[in-house]
């Protein structure tokens, strides 16, 4: 009895009782939120142009962040690191559409997986090779980021400016990216490749260029979050762990969708704050890990395609 | 063509790995070094691996060795996982290595039983299985200078004091933030105990590892808490990462006290000065004000043979922690060449070397580093030393040794007394044999 | 009708089915009877709801309305494997082949439900699994012989060419020792010699082992030619029913979908 | 030349459907066999015994368990690490309960409380496919994970969180806590594997194998020759997580010797995915190809600056060896997107019709 | 316009399908390519349009010529500028995407005004007025005729010399058979286009073009007028089953052959 009170009914009890405390989990459950979405982003840019499934966009956003931590540290001051960092990341688009995608055109999915997974060390090995393995400080302050917190309620409810900076310009990130996808050529042609390769490269849509594009995208996509990230801990390729919290971000919202991605990461951010903050404790506490999967799971039984995922047109 | 380049290529890997064998056939003492510049805890791993070889090399430089016997002193790349770790192990057995420092826990609990069967001694400097503090039950390993119980007892009782004596510590109460794995959970017991006896109250926090840098929750937690203290047993990227979400939910630093791997700079450092107050603990000396460490910039650092990146990490507090690790193991490869005379040592007069290694304040000021670290003295029983700790403080830029000595409870012997004999009951442990002196 | 054509007693009757897709209608209360031993046709034009109808047969898609009737039992829903198991087999209009297996095993795929042996035998080899696997291969041997495609026992199906793609899938349905045998579009993308050829053993088939077989083709002479008697759907719905004759005449097929009367 | 099928025909369907119809190749297995049982325990020391060939052969297990239920049945599945600690936790505790028992049987039975988790993570797949599931079945490896190292009762309350292995005697013989020779351990792995890889071989020539690789390649027509694809599916994760089961078992009774619940963390499940998509998928022999390429070239990488006598730093060493690795299963796939044992089957076709190409 | 000469294309390194084939499309043509399955038609269509190389397939001998310049070392997507473009056997349509949107793809090698490509829309769709009904539903819920028009409709869009047509008529009713046909010659007399078409549908693909070639076993081994072609003795026995005395029946098909064909 008293362990379905602890967990029917006293969680909810203790978010009614301190309000300004359940706020305060809700946001750091959407800022989270926000940064699996930034995560999932690339991923689904990925999926949808290439129908790849890009495991290494975890290590992209480590290798982005190192770059730019790395560069300021020899000495390249923050703001002529940051436009280097870019052309970087597009080095990287570059050389992956050059020498691993351009390759294995057509083969199945999970080859494709794979090579991503052979990226995945690759760079792994390649960054720590180039910048060391130590942990390094995101230069928040010299990129101008706010670094301070605003406080509401006599100091009860903290809101790092950092957090605010990071939602705003995923929010930007976002709208962008989705009147890209719907508007223009390339962007069409894009879905046209996700859903085809064979076809789309029939039509003389280019499948390199297009490939180029997207991964650059992801690319910058992935500096975003690892400035964003970094900004919560500290730069070192432990940092990619997080790319496992994208997982279920994916499932929840469907590998397809970009706004499947945000929702999905919101979903799952807030979710598994809430869900260890106030239910965590009874099972010893420490559960986000599996919780994330076990949300996405049981969504998934009700739509295997995700939430906004594309229906699966089955036909025979 | 694929299909020879294929066949080449398994070809080639055998007969090189076959011809692997018997490289190492130089004349000197073999002191394997399990170390981890890569990984998630590089950022710990390689100030340490950079201190243990740098001390070493340095006598080799110098002195040409340890009593005229060079030291073949080799790195494994263990990155911090265990199946690495027996790699490394079965590697390095064959070329008599005389002590294994293997620089994780996961990979200390593996070698423990196969310790006295190799016959060769396993040395976890301040880590790994706490119980292994008896020697009459685990003759082949060795933890001193101190053991997480006898830390976190210190602990304890720095915090008592702070409060103004052990008695004030009722009705307070104490969060524990820890890595989930079996070294965050080790005090738990200790703390519960302690926590009937004086009073306090406790409440736990596990963070998964995966979770590391994701720590937002645990610390709304402990704001809904409330503790009057925090103590953290930390490691790797979950140190910077709990420091910055402290400062964020406004904890009060100076009440904050990490365990002696929660105390790198680069935990603190990221943190920016919010972090400063911040404490944890401590066994050595930190810094360059040594002649000892002077003598490392000098015969290693100055000539390029270290792989320090930055002159100014030398001194640092885990380069540190890796210069006593081999500072203890130069000592007791001494104190048995005190007994079997001054050649190449075997592994179990290594071992007496060890258990019988005295090392007293005069011996640190006469290797170059007074006041270093608390003397040690190991005996046959006692492998942990039970060595008392010191707190150190984090001013925003670098640690500030803020206590005394603090020594550890008496009660946590007869409770690694009574985990030695548990381990014991359960892996049926055969009775000691080997003789005490 | 009935009384006159004496093919057999009905095996399956389908009765007002109905069938839609969000809203979308596939299907508007179709009814025909199929009897044993004939050879039955369902032409119309693309998207008429062919495909659909054997969809529904075979219980891979459930009707909104209407009822199925198969050897006197009547459903409205199942699970596709209860089909078969039920003995109904069929062909598809895109090959739906096994690619990654060879001939052999994709035939031998389609005698799973008269193999019974455990896992533990299986997991020997022997005894009980071992023997009903050479019984098996004896039979799918059989078929192997009788489409005359031994050449390929052992090539992976996957690099096969259309036509003979075809083949291996009748003779996968076939393995299933089927009472009625749904065909999709058997001769699509073959030219006339493989068209004759497998109009032969369609014909063989049927009179060997007596199964009934629904047809859907387009090649009018082919339906023309083999069916006994067939059934046109247009927008979801049966707008004429007969022997080939009776159809050829019929001027709202005419209109829907031969175009002219079709001479080839 | 020498390798050649002329001259050997099969006169009963019996004899066509041998496990090796072609008599060289009946020839090579059983000098493989013998080699592995006679010749290397008596040359190979503990370096390679332990190193390489008992890690060899226990990764080969679970690869082939992964290579059944993601190359055979076609579900892709990221748990296998989860799956393999149930395997060594259960093992654990039914050593520690039963301490009588022949260790060798309850290494073997742990293997089925593995199926019957797997069985319950297979339930998803019924409604989810492809990469969805493979994040489903990261589910069970990250629960698995952190289910072992919570609850204590799994590891028998040890203050180090670990278990830890003891010794058990086979025919008095130690097979496994630290006096176990390592030929003693590597004879118990050897023979598991051995027996256990006959046993897959069997399971996916027979009716089970078919149903699984038609599940694979087109599951609805699978259901319309009458396959269940559910029972299919279950059957198929089921029989892969006893597999690793068995191989989480073996890792730490005869390899790890103890182990915390981190030794089988996401990177295992990745590095024998790795496995069998290098050794190639759907193929038994590829699941040992695959598990040799993967513990063998970073050991080479490794050793070989030391060998070569290059003065290198070791953490450098382990930077090429990352970038080395990702390289290579990068061009492995471009090169042969189906894995090792294709190549090898090139190689025997190019073989037996050699030395005239085509 | 476009000349192949003696290719010889190798699948997976070791698969030979083409063994020397050769054939021509001169400008304005509609040129049949003829033949059972696997005797290398879709193949020779993949070789021009350098599909080949995704299904690691290569030419290992001869070559191919477009307007002058050499095929080998153009970009599928640099073919297409050109005006070279196929369309795939088994209508691969953008299953998610609109009809509409579907069309636009066709025009992603061109870069013309959006009032352009506007205007070009709606003359696609005098040609193809069912897809101009349908043309904000999800190309994959189509019908097969449709998808067929609409992919003739998309490689319209790139404004293409010639299309390399293969299997149009697969799977679609006689009706829309001849609807497409219809359309393939309309397309070619009032735009000029091209065709090179592989069919399996003798009779029809005979009746529309120009020219034809007969594939067997990757090599031409007959070709011709179409309507010679159609005339001659073997085509008629094998491709268009009326041998000396008319149709026969399907079901009086005798139970022999009179030639193994190869497996």
């Amino acid at each position: 009895m008293e362990f379905l009170t602890a967990i029917f009914i006293q969680p909810f009890f203790d978010m009614v009782d301190d309000p300004v405390l359940f706020l305060q989990v809700i946001w750091e459950g959407f800022v989270t939120g926000i940064l699996y979405s930034l995560i999932a982003f690339g991923f689904v840019l990925i999926f949808k142009a290439s129908g790849v499934f890009n495991f290494a966009q975890g290590i992209m956003v480590v290798f982005a962040a190192l770059t730019l931590v790395g560069l300021h540290e020899n000495g390249v001051p923050a703001f002529i690191a940051l436009p280097i960092t870019i052309v970087v990341m597009y080095a990287l688009a570059f050389s992956v559409e050059r020498l691993v995608l351009r390759s294995l055109v057509n083969q199945p999915d999970i080859i494709l997986f794979m090579a991503t997974i052979g990226l995945t060390f690759f760079l792994i090995g390649f960054g720590e090779f180039i910048f060391g393995g130590e942990p390094k400080m995101m230069i928040t302050e010299e990129l101008l980021l706010p670094y301070d917190s605003i406080t509401f309620f006599d100091d009860m409810l903290i809101l790092q400016e950092i957090d605010i900076a990071a939602s705003v310009i995923a929010v930007i990130a976002l709208i962008i990216l989705a009147l890209f996808l719907g508007k223009t050529k390339i962007g069409i042609a894009l879905r046209a490749v996700a859903d085809d390769h064979q076809a789309a490269l029939s039509v003389g849509v280019s499948l390199n260029t297009i490939w180029v594009v997207v991964w650059f995208i992801s690319g910058i996509i992935a500096l975003i979050t690892g400035i964003m990230w970094g900004a919560k801990s500290d730069v070192s390729f432990a940092l990619s762990i997080i790319a496992f919290k994208a997982l279920p971000v994916l499932i929840l919202g469907g590998f397809t969708s970009v706004p499947g991605a945000i929702v999905g990461g919101l979903i799952i951010g807030i979710g598994e704050k809430i869900g260890e903050f106030y239910w965590g404790h009874l099972v010893g506490g420490s559960i986000e890990g599996w919780l994330a999967y076990m949300i996405a799971l049981v969504f998934l039984f009700f739509r295997p395609q995700g939430l906004f995922g594309e229906k699966i047109i089955e036909r025979v | 063509m694929k299909n020879k380049i294929f066949l080449t290529l398994i070809a080639s890997v055998i007969s090189c790995l076959w011809l692997s064998q018997g490289v190492m056939a130089a004349k000197g003492i073999y002191i394997p070094l399990f170390t981890y510049r890569t990984g998630p805890f590089a950022g710990s791993g390689i100030p340490n691996a950079n201190g243990m070889s740098d001390y070493l090399n340095m006598l080799n430089e110098r002195d040409g060795g340890i009593g005229g016997v060079p030291l073949i002193v080799e790195e494994c790349e263990t990155g911090y996982n265990t199946k690495k770790g027996v790699e490394c192990y079965e590697k390095v057995k064959p070329n008599n290595p005389v002590v294994i420092n293997p620089y994780s826990t996961g990979i200390t609990l593996q070698l423990i039983p196969k310790s006295p069967v190799d016959k060769i001694p396993v040395h976890s400097m301040a880590y790994g299985l706490s119980a292994a503090a008896d020697g009459s039950v685990f003759p082949w390993v060795f933890n001193y200078p101190s053991t997480y119980w006898n830390q976190a007892s210190a602990i304890i009782k720095y915090i008592g004091y702070q409060e103004g004596g052990m008695s004030n510590l009722k009705g307070k109460k104490i969060g524990f933030i820890f890595l989930e794995s079996g070294y965050g959970r080790e005090p738990i017991p200790l703390f519960e105990e302690l926590s009937a006896e004086l009073g306090y109250e406790l409440f736990t926090i596990p963070v998964a590892f995966k979770e590391s840098q994701n720590q937002s929750s645990h610390w709304l937690k402990v704001r809904k808490e409330k503790p009057d203290w925090m103590i953290m047993w930390g490691w790797g990227v979950m140190n910077p990462t709990a420091i910055k979400e402290a400062t964020r939910i406004k904890f009060n630093m100076e009440k904050f006290v990490g365990v002696w791997w929660s105390g790198g700079e680069d935990d603190a450092r990221p943190a920016g000065k919010a972090a400063k107050g911040y404490k944890s603990s401590n066994f050595h000396g930190i810094g360059t004000n040594y002649p000892a460490i002077q003598d490392i910039l000098k015969y290693i650092v100055d000539k390029g043979k270290s792989q320090v990146k930055d002159r100014s990490r030398v001194g640092e507090n885990f380069y540190m922690r890796g210069v006593f690790n081999s500072v203890l193991v130069a000592e007791a490869i001494r104190t048995a060449q005190g007994k079997y005379g001054n050649r190449v040592i075997t592994s179990a007069e290594m071992r007496w070397g060890m258990e019988n290694l005295n090392l007293t304040s005069a011996r640190l000021a006469e290797i170059g580093l007074p006041g270093f670290a608390n003397p040690i003295k190991v005996t046959c029983d006692d492998h942990a030393n039970n060595g008392p700790i010191y707190i150190q403080q984090w001013n925003g830029t670098s640690w500030e040794r803020v206590s005394g000595w603090i020594n550890s409870m008496d009660r946590v012997r007869p409770m690694l007394e009574k985990a030695a004999a548990d381990y014991k009951a359960k892996n049926s442990v055969p009775d000691r044999t080997i003789p005490c002196s | 009708m009935s009384a006159e054509n004496n093919t057999g007693d009905v095996l399956l009757s389908v009765d007002h089915i109905s069938l839609a897709f969000g809203g979308v209608k596939a299907l508007t209360d179709i009814n025909f009877e199929i009897r044993k031993k004939e050879i039955f046709a369902i032409i119309g034009p693309n998207g008429a709801g062919k495909t659909s109808m054997l969809n529904v047969i075979n219980g891979f898609y459930h009707p909104q309305d209407g009822e199925i009737h198969f050897k006197g039992l009547h459903r409205k829903q199942m699970r596709p494997h209860e089909a078969a198991v039920q003995g109904i087999a069929r062909t598809f209009q895109n090959v739906a082949l096994f690619k990654g297996m060879s001939t052999l095993n994709n035939i031998m795929a389609g005698r799973n439900l008269k193999m019974k042996a455990n896992l533990f035998w299986q997991a020997l080899y022997y005894g009980p699994a071992r023997k009903e696997e050479m019984e098996n291969r004896k039979f799918v041997e059989d078929i192997i012989d009788f489409l005359e495609i031994q050449a390929i026992r052992r090539t992976p199906v996957g690099k096969l060419p259309y036509g003979l793609q075809k083949r291996v899938e009748l003779g996968r349905a076939l393995a299933m020792e089927p009472e009625l045998l749904l065909l999709d579009e058997p001769m699509a993308g073959m030219n006339i010699e493989e068209k004759q050829d497998m109009c032969r053993f369609i014909l063989d088939i049927n009179e060997q082992y007596g199964t009934t077989i629904v047809l859907i083709e387009h090649d009018m002479g082919v339906v023309m030619d083999l069916s006994e008697r067939l059934i046109v759907l247009d927008y979801g719905r049966k707008i004429a029913e007969g022997n080939p004759d009776e159809i050829r005449g019929n001027q709202a097929v005419i209109d829907a979908y031969l175009g002219v009367a079709h001479t080839n | 030349m020498f390798y050649r099928e002329a001259g050997q025909f099969k006169s009963s369907y019996v004899a066509d459907q041998e496990l090796f119809p072609v008599k060289q190749d009946r020839l090579g297995i059983f000098l493989i066999i013998g080699f592995s049982f006679i010749v290397i325990p008596l040359i190979a020391n503990d370096y390679w015994l332990q190193a390489i060939l008992i890690p060899f052969l226990i990764f080969s297990l679970a690869a082939l368990g992964l290579n059944l239920l993601t190359g055979y049945a076609g579900q892709l599945s990221l748990g296998t690490g989860g799956f393999m600690a149930v395997g060594a936790y259960s093992c654990y505790k039914l050593v520690t309960v039963f301490p009588e028992t022949n260790v060798i049987l309850l290494i073997l039975l742990s293997g089925f409380i593995s199926a019957g988790v797997g069985l319950i993570f297979g339930i998803p797949s019924l409604r989810i496919k492809g990469f969805y599931l493979a994040v489903a079945t990261l589910a069970a490896q990250f629960f698995f994970e952190w289910l072992f190292g919570r609850v204590k009762w799994f590891y028998n309350y040890n203050d180090s969180g670990a278990i830890e292995v003891q010794v058990r005697k086979v025919f008095d013989i130690a097979v496994t806590g630290p006096v176990a020779t390592t030929q003693a351990r590597y004879m118990v792995v050897l023979c598991i594997v051995t027996v256990l890889a006959l046993i897959a071989v069997n399971i996916v020539r027979g009716r089970i194998g078919r149903a699984w690789m038609a599940i694979r390649d087109m599951d609805i027509a699978a259901e319309l020759i009458g396959i269940r694809p559910l029972t299919t599916k279950l059957i198929a994760f089921a029989i892969s997580s006893y597999y690793a089961g068995v191989a989480g078992a073996l890792y730490v009774f005869t390899y790890l010797g103890s182990a915390e619940v981190e030794v089988f963390d996401i990177n295992i499940s990745f590095e024998i995915l790795f496995m069998i998509i290098i050794g190639g998928l759907g193929s038994i022999s590829g699941a040992f190809f695959g598990a040799a390429f993967i513990v063998l070239i970073p050991i080479l990488i490794t050793n070989l600056p030391l060998i070569l006598g290059i003065p290198i730093n070791t953490a450098t060493v382990e930077h090429f060896n990352f970038m080395i690795l990702g390289a290579l299963i990068v061009l492995f796939l471009i090169f042969e997107p189906h894995g090792l044992a294709k190549i090898w089957s090139i190689l025997r076709e190019k073989l037996r019709v050699w030395p005239f190409p085509y | 316009m476009l000349s192949v000469n003696n290719i010889e294309v190798i699948y997976d390194h070791v698969i030979l399908v083409l063994k020397g084939t050769s054939l021509e499309v001169p400008d304005g043509s509609i040129v049949a390519l003829l033949g059972a399955n696997g005797a290398g038609k879709t193949t020779t269509l993949k070789a021009i349009s350098n599909l080949l190389h995704a299904e690691r397939g290569e030419v290992t001998k001869g070559s191919i010529e477009f307007d002058g310049t050499q095929v080998h070392d153009l970009s599928p997507n640099e073919l297409v500028k050109r005006g070279c473009i196929q369309v795939m056997e088994g209508r691969h349509v953008f299953e998610h995407l609109t009809v509409e949107e579907n069309l636009l793809t066709g025009t992603y090698t061109r870069k013309e005004s959006r009032s352009a490509i506007a205007e070009e829309l709606e003359k696609t769709y005098t040609y193809f007025p069912r897809l101009k009904e349908r043309k904000s539903s999800q190309a994959g819920y189509t019908s097969g005729g449709e998808q067929q028009m609409l992919v003739i409709g998309r490689a319209l869009m790139s404004k293409p010399k010639m299309i390399l047509l293969d299997e149009p008529s697969m799977g679609l009713a006689p009706q829309l058979v001849e609807e497409i046909f219809e359309i393939v010659k309309d397309l070619n007399q009032h735009e000029g286009v091209s065709f090179l078409l592989a069919e399996q549908n003798t009779n029809i693909a005979l009746r529309y073009a120009n020219y034809g070639y007969v594939l067997e076993n990757g090599r031409v081994v007959m070709d011709g007028k179409a309507s010679e072609l159609r005339e001659n003795e073997d085509v008629k026995e094998f491709y268009l089953g009326v041998g000396g005395e008319g149709r026969k029946n399907f079901r009086d098909v005798k139970n022999y052959r009179r030639r193994k064909r190869w497996l």
